[in-house]
């Protein structure tokens, strides 16, 4: 059971005051911010008649941008676009922006989270909620849930995976490194299991809200 | 008539196949498409590959390049690759830098290819802190038409094979660096990565999966790109990548790794064929 | 110069491996000696007035609307075309279409160095003159206010790149069925001296570019014609070269363009023949079809009523 | 080009004129307009001038720097064309607007001077391999009235005519480094080399029949447009001793390019390449012998100056 | 940029509001919103905010070519983004009218005014120096963007450590941060930008918030504009390095000279705070105090989004009124949890006009409204 022991979450919704929603969450050392605004109007040729046009940005702390960055952005935006009720909004445009603020680890992770409560508190329509969870094989090729940043750099591989509320079903998921098919059945199910830490944690804090509402 | 179909009920002429259990082009949900490979085709490289997979074309040359180590790693070289999606592969694509979404596709090849460990990067460096090869590895889609993630692995690893560094000397007091064409040594590469796409189609009761899907089929399962990358590598994984569409049950996945497993083979003889028949002639 | 975000970029001062290989500074001379052997014949075993054999083909890229592969041996060039598209940005309205063109080296496509992917002058230059070379041929009235994309793409280039992506372009265009007067065709020699080199390679080019240090004609001439109307629809000539001279390849060039003109148009013929069978075919296969239904369709009929009965 | 906006019968009348050499300005069909030439007039340019032809207006800087020849020619100088079409010139240059035709500019005169016997590179050479000079020519378009290409290519040579270099002495130092000595008096330095320097012609086809030094109506009356690059003649730029032991001169393309949306038969180009060439021809001889000419003055302190910009 | 509007009813009723002597959030003419720094775990990264405007600034390095004509100087290059995160109107990698301004005013302040030692940032002359590359990201705009983002500069450059360098011989070797403690940057002094509205050409209101920044450079309703933004560039010396105004001419000289003193005020009490932030940090990280952004976050209080149009100017009651009438469902456990659980806005004396909805796990809510009087 110890290894259900995730890193200390702290978050604080609506942390900043023009966006129509926003989160600053910190898992372990690592933080994020992550703001959400729309529906809003955007350029005809960006609209969907479908469903609405999820945009997100990452911003890494030092501002360069990189190919890398994008493949965050992308990650985020296919878990976001597949979490939001998009067809309640068509021709609209919702954007995401994310700043990294501090690295220790579990950064796209802890930015998934932070999403999906940013998008939590916007209000936007929602199918489920997601929670992502990391996994590491560390040398001696033992599964670490939610590893350190020492842990993590050294580690063989890297495991994330995203779930969402619902049924648990595997929403997105990207790994680092090489490990075998037992490893990866393993950490998938571990992480699954720990999801549910994650989810009451979100309920935790949206409950906290409902009282001042 | 059926083009016309297409156009203008896109997602209902599909589903009128699946339900069928048919594919547009005829093809299982498991089927792959079939792969071709040609090596060393093109003589201003250093080492290439065309290979198509169904319509899908990516073609990856090689340039071989001389530099200075960083000085935070003086004894590693440098393994660049970058995917480019030409305007002219597909309509999606405009003229001008790389988009997102190719961005994302070069990140991820990239990726496979670091995390596979295939080139120990401790060899290409020359001398310590002076002189590096550096292996760009540039990878073009002539066509797209759906999981150009396999096609680029396996175009960057066949041509990754049958390159060989030309031999060179350096002369540490004059910092005069000679390089000698005749004599060349092939460079080793450790496994061989296969990445296998799929997507994955909304469908009650059950989603359905679709190997190898191509361009018509991708944007039926939520998009440009697949949903799932599964990349094996002599009986280890080297990435499982899994964007947007709908989600995966257990099963699913199993079959999916099960299907990549079997493709890993396949396409390893196809490569190793290849290459034979290229020492050959 | 500033960094490419959108790639991985390797180290700056990065250089190819061959400027450090013994043959990389040849005097004009050993080059010059090496292109032709004692029979008069070249490196590749042509001779003098020889072009390379071509390989043509089209529908190369499924999901182009009309698209073209040409090899000439070392030199290989892909074209697509797509769709007329609404010109973006424009705010008046232009009463004949447009043509984009976009010429491209792949980064591995020259033998010296890598190509950059920022596009440079001659990428530039090569797509203004692809623009010229096709825009005669083109009924551009037809489609006002849209533009027509031409993607050409030099995979790996060894001499008359121009002329292959002319070429390229004219049967792509043709295979898209875009409206045209005529089918363009390419061809280009370079001059060293008194030697006129037909069809010249990447290193017969690179020598008729060095001025040697005597007087004598040295240059590359393309050009374009349009064949049935007989017409010259682009011309291009870089070096130095007498008027003697000049009139004296043009000649020759309009006989090399009128040499590529039947492959193309066999090409051509050969898609549309089987365009017809493919479509005699469904519409028999589909008269097959409504025959069995009308079958099955009596047969009911006869069904219910011997049942009625 | 630039915005001109004709009616049918002007066109026809235009396309008649021609047809009967006689244009709507008087002149016949290889006549050029006249022309207006100042050199030395930006004190900050290592040579520059100003070519006034009607109603075009260029002005051409030549700015020197010392740089390091590329590796598969170490023993050549380098040139870089820019030129800028100033939104003065007409409103379309705007923004982006003129990008376009500028590069179409630059390109056709950087490919004129590729040949060395246009423009003769190693006289760029300071040290073989390590140093040598690097001429940036820039071009900037002050008004357009038809013609842009020739006026360019006057212009060009004209200031690169005017442009001295200074002379710099190289040693090669211990570990590969050069060293540069440049001289302390500014006047210590040599003139470029620019006998042979091309000079471009335009061919403008109306109708069937080919014009020179079109104007802007003209160049709206034509579909296709042929400009020739013919190498000069060094003699009118030197002050030989001896013109008869010259070798012969022979004019020589340096260039061909066609431009605009049509075509043309295989005879109309081959009168045109030589009707350029004997345009350019005496072009040539007029711009050599005005060029030696106001050196010449100005050595004996004789030069006038007039014109904007001094 | 997508365009903001301004209903004409907000601006007459700001322009009304201000001239006769009231702000909306209920500050005086010359009273700033509370300022806080927060430091990030590593050197050179922290967080201002002004009120609810919040900058974060990243100062990084790296080793480059010195510039020819300067072969004995460091860089410096500051780069200001504006992502959609700032306000909804922004947009992705597009560069605005205000970005490029604000830019250009912190190098002015920072760069022109050569408070940076940049010949210290030299390590091998003309050949290596150090580049420092200020970030700042605007993370929420709500007026006053160039004092938060020049402060943020300010305090992230001073907090700022690069890696030590060592030369042998030819070659020279960067020290990780664990090796060889890394070494400050010397600022010669610190140029903070201070921002002034003016109203009606003789209103000079510090501080302005983004509704009052956005009707002074408006046209009133009669079309003519009397108001705009002064923004004035100084040190803690009360030298001037900068003074820069947008919107409509100053023909009241008087006004400048006004917004010249106070902003020597600000100044000096800004870059007090800055270097005693500094301090107390530098202390912290002696002791092996671990500090992060996450100390931003506060969990034991829970803002709701429209408290912020609850801010209203109670003038005429007492908090004791209200705690009468209301006293049936307010929990008694209010003086206590004042005293207990300090969250961020209860220690806000700049703010006494805010209703306030506060949340505790497992507690009741209750409201607490406070009003002037009782601050005072």
């Amino acid at each position: 059971m110890q290894d259900f022991k995730l890193k200390p979450m702290k978050c604080e919704l609506n942390y900043l005051s023009k966006s129509d929603g926003s989160a600053i969450l910190s898992q372990g050392d690592t933080v994020v911010l992550a703001s959400v605004n729309g529906p809003m109007d955007i350029k005809t040729v960006n609209q969907s008649i479908e469903k609405a046009t999820l945009e997100v940005l990452f911003c890494s702390k030092e501002g360069k941008p990189s190919v890398a960055d994008r493949y965050k952005e992308n990650i985020i935006r296919h878990t976001c676009e597949t979490a939001i009720l998009g067809c309640l909004y068509p021709r609209t445009g919702i954007t995401l922006t994310i700043q990294e603020l501090e690295n220790y680890g579990g950064l796209l992770t802890c930015a998934v989270n932070c999403a999906c409560l940013a998008l939590i508190n916007s209000g936007v329509g929602m199918r489920h909620a997601v929670a992502a969870l990391s996994c590491c094989v560390d040398g001696a090729g033992e599964l670490v849930l939610e590893p350190t940043h020492a842990q993590a750099t050294a580690a063989r591989a890297r495991l994330h995976f995203v779930f969402d509320s619902r049924e648990k079903s595997l929403v997105t998921g990207f790994t680092e490194g090489t490990f075998s098919e037992g490893t990866y059945e393993e950490a998938l199910a571990r992480c699954r299991a720990a999801s549910d830490l994650v989810f009451a944690f979100y309920r935790d804090i949206v409950s906290n809200y409902c009282h001042v509402i | 008539m059926t083009e016309v179909y297409k156009h203008i009920h896109p997602s209902k002429y599909f589903n009128d196949y699946i339900n069928q259990d048919v594919r547009p082009d005829g093809r299982d949900f498991d089927q792959q498409r079939d792969v071709i490979i040609n090596i060393n085709g093109i003589t201003s490289a250093d080492a290439s590959a065309i290979v198509k997979c169904g319509n899908t074309t990516v073609v990856c040359g090689i340039k071989l390049e001389l530099a200075r180590p960083k000085a935070e790693e003086p004894d590693i070289g440098f393994l660049i690759s970058n995917v480019e999606l030409l305007p002219l592969c597909s309509s999606k694509f405009r003229p001008g830098p790389p988009s997102d979404y190719a961005q994302v596709i070069s990140n991820i090849v990239s990726d496979i290819v670091i995390n596979s460990k295939c080139v120990d990067l401790k060899d290409l460096c020359v001398v310590t802190d002076k002189l590096a090869w550096v292996i760009y590895c540039d990878l073009v889609c002539l066509d797209y038409d759906g999981s150009i993630v396999d096609a680029c692995i396996i175009a960057l690893i066949t041509s990754l094979k049958t390159l060989s560094l030309p031999t060179v000397t350096y002369d540490n007091e004059t910092e005069e660096v000679k390089v000698d064409t005749g004599v060349k040594i092939p460079l080793q590469v450790h496994g061989l990565p296969v990445a296998t796409s799929f997507g994955i189609y909304h469908k009650l009761p059950r989603n359905i999966i679709l190997a190898d899907p191509s361009a018509y089929e991708e944007e039926m399962c939520g998009g440009i790109g697949a949903n799932l990358i599964v990349c094996w590598n002599k009986g280890l994984f080297c990435g499982i990548q899994k964007f947007g569409g709908c989600n995966l049950s257990t099963e699913d996945e199993k079959r999916t790794i099960s299907l990549a497993k079997q493709r890993c083979k396949l396409v390893e003889q196809v490569i190793e064929t290849c290459i034979k028949n290229g020492e050959v002639k | 110069m500033p960094l490419d975000y959108k790639r991985f970029n390797g180290p700056e001062d990065s250089v190819s491996y061959k400027r450090f290989t013994a043959d990389y500074l040849k005097s004009y001379d050993e080059l010059h000696s090496e292109l032709i052997d004692e029979t008069g014949h070249r490196k590749d075993g042509r001779a003098m007035d020889e072009a390379r054999p071509m390989y043509v083909r089209g529908n190369f890229v499924s999901q182009a609307k009309g698209s073209s592969y040409i090899e000439m041996r070392g030199t290989k060039v892909v074209c697509s075309v797509f769709d007329p598209r609404e010109i973006v940005h424009q705010n008046e309205f232009s009463t004949v279409g447009l043509l984009f063109c976009e010429v491209k080296f792949a980064p591995f496509a020259c033998k010296r160095q890598r190509q950059s992917h920022v596009p440079d002058s001659e990428e530039k230059a090569l797509s203004v003159a692809l623009r010229k070379a096709v825009g005669p041929t083109v009924c551009c009235q037809l489609f006002a206010n849209f533009q027509i994309d031409i993607f050409v793409y030099i995979i790996e280039s060894d001499g008359s790149c121009l002329a292959a992506a002319i070429t390229a372009a004219g049967l792509a265009l043709a295979n898209a069925a875009v409206p045209m007067f005529d089918v363009v065709t390419a061809s280009s020699v370079a001059i060293i001296g008194d030697k006129i080199f037909i069809d010249p390679t990447e290193d017969e080019e690179h020598l008729a570019m060095i001025s040697p240090d005597t007087n004598t004609n040295h240059g590359v001439i393309t050009m374009a014609r349009l064949n049935g109307l007989m017409q010259i629809a682009d011309f291009r000539q870089i070096g130095s070269l007498d008027i003697e001279c000049i009139l004296k390849v043009t000649d020759i060039l309009e006989q090399e363009c009128q040499k590529v003109f039947p492959k193309i148009q066999k090409t051509l013929v050969g898609y549309v023949k089987n365009g017809i069978m493919e479509q005699k075919r469904l519409s028999e296969e589909g008269k097959a079809r409504e025959a069995k239904l009308k079958d099955k369709m009596l047969e009911w009929r006869s069904s219910i009523v011997n049942n009625s009965v | 080009m630039a915005g001109i906006l004709l009616s049918h019968t002007e066109k026809v009348y235009i396309t008649h004129g021609v047809k009967n050499e006689y244009r709507s300005d008087g002149r016949s069909n290889i006549d050029y307009r006249p022309m207006e030439l100042e050199t030395d007039v930006v004190s900050h340019a290592s040579g520059s001038a100003r070519l006034r032809l009607a109603n075009t207006d260029i002005l051409v800087g030549v700015k020197t720097e010392i740089d390091v020849p590329k590796p598969d020619k170490p023993g050549l100088g380098k040139i870089e064309f820019f030129v800028d079409c100033s939104a003065n010139a007409t409103p379309e240059f705007e923004g982006r607007g003129g990008e376009q035709l500028a590069n179409s500019i630059s390109n056709i005169m950087l490919r004129a001077y590729q040949s060395a016997q246009a423009f003769n590179l190693k006289q760029l050479c300071i040290f073989e391999g390590k140093q040598c000079w690097k001429l940036y020519i820039d071009i900037l378009i002050l008004e357009c009235g038809g013609n842009l290409c020739d006026a360019v290519s006057l212009a060009v040579k004209a200031a690169l005519f005017n442009t001295r270099i200074p002379f710099v002495k190289a040693a090669l130092m211990d570990g590969g480094n050069v060293d540069l000595q440049l001289s302390d008096d500014p006047f210590d330095s040599k003139w470029l080399d620019v006998g042979s320097a091309p000079l471009l012609v335009t061919l403008c086809r109306i109708g069937e029949k080919c014009v020179v030094d079109p104007t802007a109506e003209e160049e709206s009356c034509s579909l296709v447009s042929l400009i020739v690059g013919v190498t000069g003649n060094p003699k009118y730029y030197n002050d030989y001793e001896d013109e008869e032991e010259l070798p012969a001169f022979e004019a020589k393309c340096s260039v061909i390019s066609m431009h605009g949306p049509g075509s043309v038969s295989p005879q109309n180009l081959r009168d045109a390449i030589n009707q350029g060439i004997i345009a350019a021809v005496c072009l040539d001889e007029a711009l050599g012998k005005t060029l030696f000419r106001e050196r010449r003055d100005t050595e004996q302190f004789k030069r006038h100056s007039y014109g904007f910009l001094k | 940029m997508r365009e903001v509007f301004l209903s004409n009813c907000e601006k007459n009723f700001v322009q009304k509001t201000i001239a006769e002597g009231y702000r909306l959030d209920g500050r005086n003419y010359n009273e700033c919103r509370k300022l806080n720094i927060a430091f990030g775990s590593e050197y050179g990264s922290c967080i201002v905010s002004i009120g609810e405007t919040k900058v974060l600034s990243q100062v990084s390095c790296e080793v480059v070519q010195p510039k020819q004509i300067r072969p004995n100087e460091g860089l410096l290059n500051i780069n200001v983004e504006i992502s959609p995160m700032a306000a909804p109107q922004f947009e992705a990698n597009r560069q605005t009218d205000l970005t490029v301004y604000l830019n250009r005013l912190l190098e002015k302040c920072y760069k022109d005014s050569k408070c940076i030692d940049l010949e210290s940032l030299c390590i091998v002359v003309e050949e290596k120096v150090w580049s420092l590359r200020v970030d700042l990201k605007i993370l929420n705009h709500d007026g006053n963007l160039i004092e938060c983002s020049s402060i943020a500069t300010l305090a992230s450059i001073a907090h700022f450590k690069r890696p030590d360098v060592t030369r042998s011989g030819e070659s020279i070797v960067i020290h990780t941060l664990a090796d060889m403690d890394p070494i400050p940057t010397v600022l010669y002094h610190y140029p903070v930008c201070v921002n002034f509205a003016i109203f009606k050409n003789n209103i000079l209101i510090s501080d302005p918030s983004y509704i009052e920044e956005t009707v002074c450079t408006s046209t009133s309703e009669d079309g003519t504009n009397t108001g705009g933004l002064l923004v004035v560039g100084m040190n803690q010396y009360k030298e001037m390095c900068l003074l820069d105004l947008t919107g409509a001419a100053i023909y009241n000289s008087n006004i400048v000279h006004r917004a010249i003193q106070s902003a020597a005020e600000r100044c000096k009490m800004v870059v007090d705070l800055v270097k005693k932030d500094i301090m107390t940090d530098d202390n912290l990280r002696q002791k092996r105090t671990k500090i992060n952004f996450a100390d931003i976050i506060t969990t034991d209080h829970a803002q709701s989004l429209c408290a912020k149009d609850l801010c209203i100017r109670l003038k005429n009651f007492t908090i004791n009124d209200i705690e009468m009438e209301e006293e049936t469902d307010v929990s008694k456990s209010i003086d206590t949890d004042d005293n207990t659980a300090l969250s961020k806005y209860d220690v806000v004396p700049s703010l006494p006009q805010t209703v306030e909805l506060k949340a505790k796990k497992g507690a009741s809510t209750w409201i607490d409204i406070s009003s002037e009087s009782d601050e005072d």
